[in-house]
């Protein structure tokens, strides 16, 4: 459905958009502070990619059977690397999601709350908020969720 | 910047995506690709707060909740899947037929999936309700 | 008094619901059953007798007045209201329900359907009553949605007679009942609510008072084709009829008495009073359909039974009659289809006919088949001997009763079966203004071929089962275990005399005094026509 | 904007990148052997083994870069890389000093500098996971999990700073910055950075790289160059770590003469939690898996929401 | 704003205008769903505090804060309040910026919700508690649940409304796995994916009716959608096409219902009571809102959409649900699983409707009908609940003799079927029909009405055999023995629950109630809700 919808209606967004384009806002400006950052992640790839580089030009390649073997306290490895691990780290993953998602509602507002118009009142909704997250630790903590058994 | 760029990324990230659900059959990874769908229409949301200039910002605020809910939904859907997993012993879904309708008399039992899933106690839910 | 109208409707209601109660009879269920089955009794008396009195009450020197009226908002929202009355047209069907019903459960305290899987005659009454909520209603209603609702109301209580009491092939034979009516009541709700929506009002007597002004010619020919399906299916019309038979055949006697003399006149009644007045021009377009239709249900019905009349055929006497209903409301049918006060008066004279001898008639095979045990007619005959059963030598009451009813049914003059088929086909002879003449001369020779042959079948029928002579009459495998020996056919009983006795009577009254029936509707049909 | 400007800052981040995390790694070494009572390295450079982290470096260099058989290839080699880059490109947002003295002002800042971060425990996952090595693999499930349990406590304190600032840019914080702030937003600092610790593995919080119980972790399996950008990436965290801190918590460029100073206020700062880090690692035990879990759901997380709580009601109450 | 990246710039983005974003909140007008949330909140924590034996006091709170929840709809019945409103947002109707506005669409869709989960609430007292599910968290899911059920139907801008409908659907996926076992799990999973699918195609609809509105409020997308230069509008027609599909989802109407059947067979009876009348009266009540008020510049394509939907689900769900097996295990459920969605196509009749009528009141119809389905469902599923008890498989063919065993189970059970198939006794049921049939035909439907009718027809038969297998007595036990290898359930079941007396009571005498005087419902078809 998409892949004949998307790209027919998009072809006649950018007819509309094109005014847009120009406008500051929207336009390049805003682009300028992460064009940098852009510049300076490749730089930093070209700095990995000229170290490996000399790096091979430098380095001995002598593999054998035996150092290619995953490294398990000095004796042969017994069955799979990727083993079935415990699930209790699965928990914390799920507890970071549901939490770190909050708290992206917590910058926006931090930024703003104390701006004139705003008020206590801003504040006590966020404390509401905050107690939620309270709460949802609460309930792990007193599910034992929290605890490494 | 031109729309055009954030909405063809858009259209083709949750192409990807609706490719995913439908044509994988492991629930995780059909999960993830729910997900790449959501994270599609973020940045629709968002590229077209920018081109309108809406001062409400409302396709922002939108975005916001929407990752609210893809990562509620993500949460609880891996809970699920690893229940599933747990009793059974498999995410694909295509082997979840316990519950399809059976048009055939009933068997007993499903017979596809019960040689990888260990007996667990409760595996069995009429025999659980009759304990109960 | 329009409070006796509404009591008449709410006391089989309450009886209904009291039957739910827990307790209410008694906890011991011999005790329990009695008292139902005697409850009933009482009710449905209680009713005709409300019944009667609304009849006296009624003022016939204007039958064509709306009487008894009420008239309450129910719900406002739909526009539906609480509107009864009765009419010249309504009131002697509303007494024949009454009436029948009332035999029936005067039947059913000696009477009942039991055996193996069959409910508690509790049920029965419930049922019973309800159904007679749902009967009554249909008559006295003057709503489009109520008459909807009425009509449906029997549905199931019907249904459940059929399946729960029913004989062999009940299950089937219910389930189709109920599809082939709710199917066609369906279209008819959409039909009504075409009709109510476009003409801006759900009140029949403002429906028939505008008679189609407002309404274009397409909404109602769409109109009285939606409604007309629901109403033929009901009727029945050929070729929706083929429900009737097996719904008769495997129904209960109560349930096929109630059936045939009730039910199907529900189909009819709507014609004439909601087709006719509020669509006349769409009706005026379809009626050469309906009376073609008509004509070739009676000669398939009467076909059909001199099949299942013939040695051999292995014709189930219940099946037999049911087909004969079929031709019979072809009669009435048609009579409707002329559009003429002729016509009209002729088919509600026969809708009143049809019932009592109908009712009667499936009495009496009830009664048969409860002493042989079948009601399959070769085996009450004996396939191979040329003579009959002997019904007259071994129950001469009941074997003249059968033939009583059986001559009135193919409308011997002097009976009641006699003035509505003849009526119906002057009507054709003389069809209203804008119908095809030559059509309809057609429909009426066809009509007479029918007659004829349901002449040739009833007779048939009469021959086989009831002369011959007792001693070679055949033996019969299915002997009721109270009739040990050959000739000890039992004879009419009490309680069946006493439940036939006022049908026969009846039929014998309005084949004397036709002017009894006619007088009241002549008026009401007129007035109903739009003062033709 | 200029590009050769662009070029230039991001080169000098680059260097920034490159020197900084060998000066604290070298200083990790003498720190470590005096408080410990011995000498650390002597002799490489001459004087108190100045060179001996590039002698370090040129080994590391020359060594044979072996990749098992049953691993992951692509990813494995792949990982050093995606532990490195996050952290230099969190350098380039970070003030030195007053009026702009910045790689670059960032809008939302605060909001890059923890997103990209967040980047780094992808490195430690993948090597973790590519492997194909019980060791590494439960080292990188614990490194996840340690990462994922400590980035909330970090990101809430952050956001109390962000609160008290009124802005996410980074600049913008330590402009609003006063010095009764230190105070005021104590427990948050202590949190920022005792969890961006934990998220640099470093001991105490080095349950993922336990060398003596799960010998190193998701680093089990590297060798080579790519094992010394694994170091190399947990050096320059410590530096990201630290500068962050002083930038939020403590003022950056703050300071007497800070117009002109600025920026030695800010590295002085830097130096100084650098110190601490190194301090900590000497001081204290390992904590076991539970109690860093525990610690961080049941003793930072509160805290950092009672900081939160404590800003935003200072907050209205001075506004 | 200006090119500059001042340090500010987000807080300038933030605060666009202070004044018009902060006002006072009508906390009388957001009373229902608060309390519902408040009192979730509560019994979660609760439950931390509480002692396992005290636990059966977790329902008995939820049900009192439903009750509760329910009795705050009465000083909202006049229907004129509006709250989180923006006077910015430039809207022809009087509350078009407002996010939240209790009308009487709204207190009609926040009765069923709440009312639905408290009838629930009652089926699962003891449900808890026999099928040993954690007890906070099923009573916090069910809440949080009808939270989001009722906030919906008040919602009247994108953002507000794809909340509310997650707020629906999330704790719903939960409750029905909650039981954690092999049936649950794979319902749940299904019912998990099909369903998050459908919201994310949902949301890029919803982003594509943003870019062509330029507003997520319904009123101001409307206005928006009218005045959306040419080129956008198939983009806005494809935007407005994926959004229903989201809802459709939710309603499970055909080709979108696949995970339904299974998903109530495998949940406990009372969720599945749940979902099928408040989970789908909350996703008929968005595509209600949706397309009455955003997409009404298109009325006439979701008004054959709909149109479509609607005949193609009342087919689907009627046929499958003939083709129910008496004897397979859970089949009760399933039957009524797929009577469900057969009804949501009667019950998206009326909204096609109001794509193509210009007067009449359809949504009045698609309210009434839901009102009335709502009570009777749940009379339906209260009963299989209480039959479910003692018969674990619930097949049909457990029904059998019903009337014998539990005269009033049956009867409640017979009348609600009889009001499900629009049958007289079951008046309420009828009138429903009616009022359906009478919105399809005054908007021109015709064909419409005429497919319904005939689905009306194929539906009675499943539920008059059902009715009629209450009342047949029990065969004498024959080789079916197997069947009832447990000792014949009649010694354990004699007495059922009194919540669940309580519940099939409520609906039982509801259902007639509103048989005899229909006006009680009906008015809502008459009155403008919006």
């Amino acid at each position: 459905m998409e892949a004949t919808q998307a790209p027919h209606a998009v072809g006649q967004l950018t007819q509309w958009a094109a005014a847009a384009a120009d406008d500051p806002a929207t336009g390049g400006g805003y682009f300028d502070a992460y064009s940098t950052v852009g510049l300076l992640a490749v730089v930093g790839v070209l700095f990995v990619a000229v170290a490996f580089t000399a790096n091979r030009l430098m380095r001995p390649v002598a593999p054998t059977p035996e150092k290619l073997l995953s490294y398990e306290c000095g004796v042969d490895p017994v069955g799979e690397g990727w083993a079935q691990t415990q699930i209790r780290y699965y928990v914390y993953a799920f507890l970071y999601v549901i939490f770190a998602v909050d708290a992206i509602y917590l910058f926006p507002w931090a930024t703003v709350f104390a701006a004139p118009g705003y008020g206590a009142g801003t504040l006590v909704e966020m404390f509401i908020f905050i107690g939620f997250l309270a709460v949802g630790l609460l309930y792990a903590w007193k599910k034992g969720v929290l605890e490494w058994t | 910047m031109h729309l055009a760029y954030p909405a063809v990324l858009a259209a083709l990230l949750f192409c990807i995506g609706l490719y995913g659900v439908l044509a994988r059959r492991n629930a995780v990874l059909m999960l993830m690709s729910v997900e790449l769908m959501l994270n599609a229409v973020n940045l629709n949301l968002v590229a077209f707060d920018v081109w309108l200039r809406d001062t409400l910002h409302a396709g922002q605020a939108l975005t916001l909740f929407t990752i609210t809910v893809a990562a509620a939904e993500i949460g609880l859907g891996l809970a699920i899947v690893l229940m599933v997993f747990r009793s059974r012993g498999t995410a694909d879904v295509d082997r979840l037929r316990d519950l399809a309708d059976s048009i055939a008399p009933p068997t007993d039992n499903t017979p596809d999936s019960a040689p990888d899933s260990p007996p667990s106690q409760d595996a069995d839910p009429v025999k659980g309700k009759a304990a109960a | 008094m329009n409070a006796v109208l509404i009591a008449l409707l709410l006391l089989p209601l309450l009886g209904a619901a009291a039957t739910l109660v827990p307790r209410a009879f008694g906890a011991d269920p011999a005790v329990r059953d009695r008292r139902a089955l005697r409850f009933a009794t009482a009710v449905t008396g209680l009713v005709l007798l409300l019944a009667v009195a609304l009849a006296a009450g009624f003022d016939h020197g204007n039958p064509g007045r709306m009487q008894a009226v009420t008239d309450v908002r129910w719900i406002p929202a739909l526009d539906v209201r609480l509107h009864l009355g009765v009419d010249g047209i309504s009131l002697p069907l509303l007494v024949l329900t009454a009436l029948l019903t009332f035999l029936c459960a005067l039947y059913s305290t000696r009477r009942l359907p039991d055996g193996p899987g069959t409910p508690s005659p509790l049920a029965f009454t419930g049922l019973l009553l309800l159904l007679e909520v749902g009967m009554l209603g249909t008559f006295a209603v003057l709503d489009l949605l109520l008459f909807f609702l009425a009509f449906e109301v029997v549905l199931i209580p019907m249904y459940f007679l059929i399946a729960r009491w029913g004989g062999e092939g009940r299950g089937p034979a219910a389930n189709r009942f109920i599809l082939y009516t709710l199917l066609g009541s369906a279209v008819m709700l959409l039909g009504l609510l075409l009709l109510g929506s476009k003409a801006g009002t759900f009140d029949m007597t403002a429906l028939a008072t505008r008679h189609g002004a407002g309404l274009s010619h397409t909404t109602q020919v769409i109109a009285v084709l939606a409604i007309g399906l629901g109403l033929a299916v009901k009727a029945p019309m050929w070729p929706l009829h083929s429900w009737l038979p097996d719904a008769h055949t495997a129904a209960p006697t109560v349930g096929s008495v109630l059936l045939a003399g009730v039910l199907l006149k529900m189909g009819t009644y709507g014609f004439v009073r909601v087709v006719l007045p509020a669509t006349p021009d769409g009706a005026a377009t379809l009626a050469p359909y309906l009376g073609a239709l008509a004509a070739v249900g009676i000669v398939y019905g009467s076909l059909a039974c001199l099949a299942l009349a013939r040695p051999g055929a292995k014709g189930d006497l219940k099946r037999l009659i049911a087909y004969s209903s079929v031709g019979h409301m072809g009669f009435v049918l048609l009579g409707i289809a002329t559009l003429t006060p002729t016509g009209i008066n002729g088919a509600l004279f026969a809708n009143i006919g049809h019932g009592l001898i109908t009712g009667l008639l499936f009495f009496l095979v009830g009664a048969i088949k409860d002493r042989y045990g079948t009601a399959d007619l070769d085996h009450l005959a004996g396939a191979t001997t040329a003579t009959g059963a002997a019904l007259y030598g071994r129950a001469p009451r009941l074997g003249g009763l059968l033939a009583f009813a059986a001559v009135a049914s193919l409308g011997l003059p002097g009976l009641a079966g006699f003035w509505g088929e003849l009526l119906a086909m002057f009507g054709s002879f003389h069809p209203a203004a804008g119908l095809s003449r030559p059509a309809y001369l057609v429909f009426m020779a066809l009509a007479g071929l029918g007659t004829l042959l349901t002449a040739g079948y009833l007779l048939t029928v009469v021959r086989r089962v009831c002369m011959g002579d007792p001693a070679d009459a055949p033996r019969l495998a299915a002997e009721p275990a109270g009739t040990t020996q050959q000739p000890a056919i039992a004879d009419i009983k009490p309680y069946e005399a006493a439940a036939w006795t006022p049908l026969a009577a009846l039929t014998v009254l309005a084949g004397l005094w036709p002017a009894v029936l006619l007088g009241l509707s002549d008026p009401a049909v007129k007035s109903l026509l739009g003062g033709g | 904007m200029n590009l050769l400007d662009a070029l230039l800052r991001c080169v000098a981040a680059l260097a920034a990148f490159l020197v900084i995390p060998l000066v604290i790694g070298q200083t990790e070494h003498k720190v470590m052997a005096h408080m410990q009572g011995r000498l650390g390295p002597m002799y490489a450079g001459g004087f108190h083994g100045w060179a001996q982290l590039v002698a370090d470096g040129v080994k590391f260099a020359q060594k044979e870069d072996v990749v098992p058989s049953g691993a992951d290839r692509r990813i494995f080699q792949l990982a050093p890389a995606v532990a490195l880059l996050p952290y230099l490109v969190v350098l380039i947002a970070i003030p030195l000093g007053p009026n702009g003295l910045v790689g670059q002002v960032v809008d939302a800042g605060l909001f890059f500098v923890l997103a990209v971060m967040g980047i780094g425990v992808l490195g430690s996952l993948m090597a973790g996971w590519a492997s194909a090595n019980k060791f590494s693999l439960l080292g990188g499930i614990r490194t996840a999990a340690q990462l994922m349990s400590y980035e909330l406590p970090m990101l809430l304190a952050a956001a109390s700073v962000a609160m008290a600032a009124g802005t996410l840019s980074l600049p913008g914080i330590v402009d609003a910055f006063h010095w009764w702030w230190v105070p005021w937003q104590i427990i948050g600092g202590f949190v920022f950075f005792t969890a961006g610790l934990a998220e640099l593995q470093r001991p105490p919080f080095d349950m993922p790289v336990a060398d003596s119980e799960i010998i190193f972790g998701a680093y089990t399996e590297y060798t080579g160059l790519r094992f010394a950008l694994f170091l190399l990436s947990e050096y320059a965290g410590i530096l990201v770590l630290c500068a962050l801190t002083t930038v939020l918590f403590l003022g950056g460029w703050h300071g007497p003469f800070s117009d002109g100073l600025g920026w030695l206020w800010t590295l002085l700062k830097i130096f100084v939690l650098a110190f601490v880090v190194i301090w900590l690692r000497v001081t204290y035990p390992r904590l076991r898996q539970d109690q860093l879990m525990r610690f961080a759901w049941t003793v930072l997380i509160p805290l950092s929401l009672a900081q939160l709580a404590l800003t935003g009601i200072v907050k209205v109450v001075i506004s | 704003m200006t090119a500059t990246t001042t340090p500010h710039q987000l807080a300038d983005l933030a605060v666009a205008n202070p004044g018009a974003l902060i006002q006072s909140v009508d906390w009388v007008a957001i009373a229902p769903p608060l309390i519902a949330a408040v009192a979730a909140l509560g019994i979660l924590v609760a439950d931390l505090l509480l002692p396992a034996r005290r636990k059966p006091l977790l329902g008995w709170a939820a049900v009192a804060a439903l009750a509760l929840a329910l009795l705050a709809l009465i000083p909202l019945r006049h229907g004129d309040r509006a709250t989180f409103c923006l006077k910015t947002v430039a809207a022809t109707t009087d509350n078009g910026g407002c996010s939240y506005v209790a009308d009487h669409f709204t207190l009609v869709f926040q009765l069923i919700a709440l009312g639905g989960a408290l009838l629930t609430a009652l089926l699962s007292v003891h449900t808890v508690d026999e099928q040993r599910m954690p007890a906070g968290e099923y009573w916090f899911l069910l809440l949080g649940s009808a939270t989001g059920a009722a906030l919906l139907p008040a919602s009247r801008d994108l953002a507000t409304l794809i909340i509310a409908l997650e707020v629906v659907s999330l704790p719903a996926f939960a409750l029905v796995g909650l039981r954690r076992d092999r049936l649950g799990g794979e319902a749940a999973l299904k019912f998990f994916l099909s369903s998050v699918t459908a919201t994310a195609v949902m949301l890029l609809g919803v982003s594509f009716v943003y870019a062509a509105g330029g507003s997520l409020h319904l009123a101001a997308l409307a206005d928006g959608l009218d005045h959306a230069p040419a080129q956008l509008r198939h983009l806005a027609q494809a935007g407005a096409a994926l959004t229903l599909v989201g809802f459709a989802f939710k309603v499970a109407a055909v080709p979108f219902h696949f995970w339904l059947p299974d998903t109530y067979t495998g949940a406990p009876v009372p969720v599945a009571a749940y979902l099928s009348v408040v989970s789908k009266a909350a996703g008929l009540a968005g595509i209600a809102l949706v397309t009455t008020l955003a997409f009404r510049p298109y009325a006439h394509t979701w008004g054959l959409l709909l149109a479509i939907l609607a005949a193609a689900t009342m087919t689907v769900g009627n046929v499958a649900a003939l083709r129910q097996r008496p004897d397979t295990p859970r089949s009760a459920v399933r039957l009524l699983a797929w009577s469900s969605i057969a009804q949501a196509g009667y019950l998206l009749v009326p909204l096609a409707a109001a794509g193509y009528g210009h007067d009449g009141n359809p949504l009045g119809a698609t309210a009434a009908y839901a009102l009335i389905y709502a009570v009777v469902n749940l009379g339906a599923f209260a009963v299989v609940a209480a039959v479910g008890r003692t018969a674990a498989e619930n097949r049909l063919d457990d029904y059998r003799a019903l009337f014998s065993r539990r005269p009033a189970s049956a009867l409640a059970l017979g009348f609600a079927l009889l009001c499900l198939a629009g049958l007289p006794p079951g008046v309420v049921g009828v009138f429903a029909k009616v009022v359906v049939f009478r919105a399809a035909v005054d908007a021109g439907l015709g064909w419409l009405a005429v497919v319904m009718a005939a689905n009306v027809v194929v539906a009675l038969y499943y539920y008059l055999v059902w009715t009629a297998k209450l009342f047949t007595p029990q065969a004498t036990p024959q080789p079916q023995a197997q069947a009832q290898a447990q000792p014949e359930p009649q010694p354990q079941a004699h007495r059922m629950p009194a919540p669940l007396s309580a519940a099939v009571a409520l609906t039982a005498v509801g259902a007639v109630v509103l048989s005899l005087a229909p006006q009680l419902v009906l008015q809502v078809v008459s009155t403008t809700l919006f």
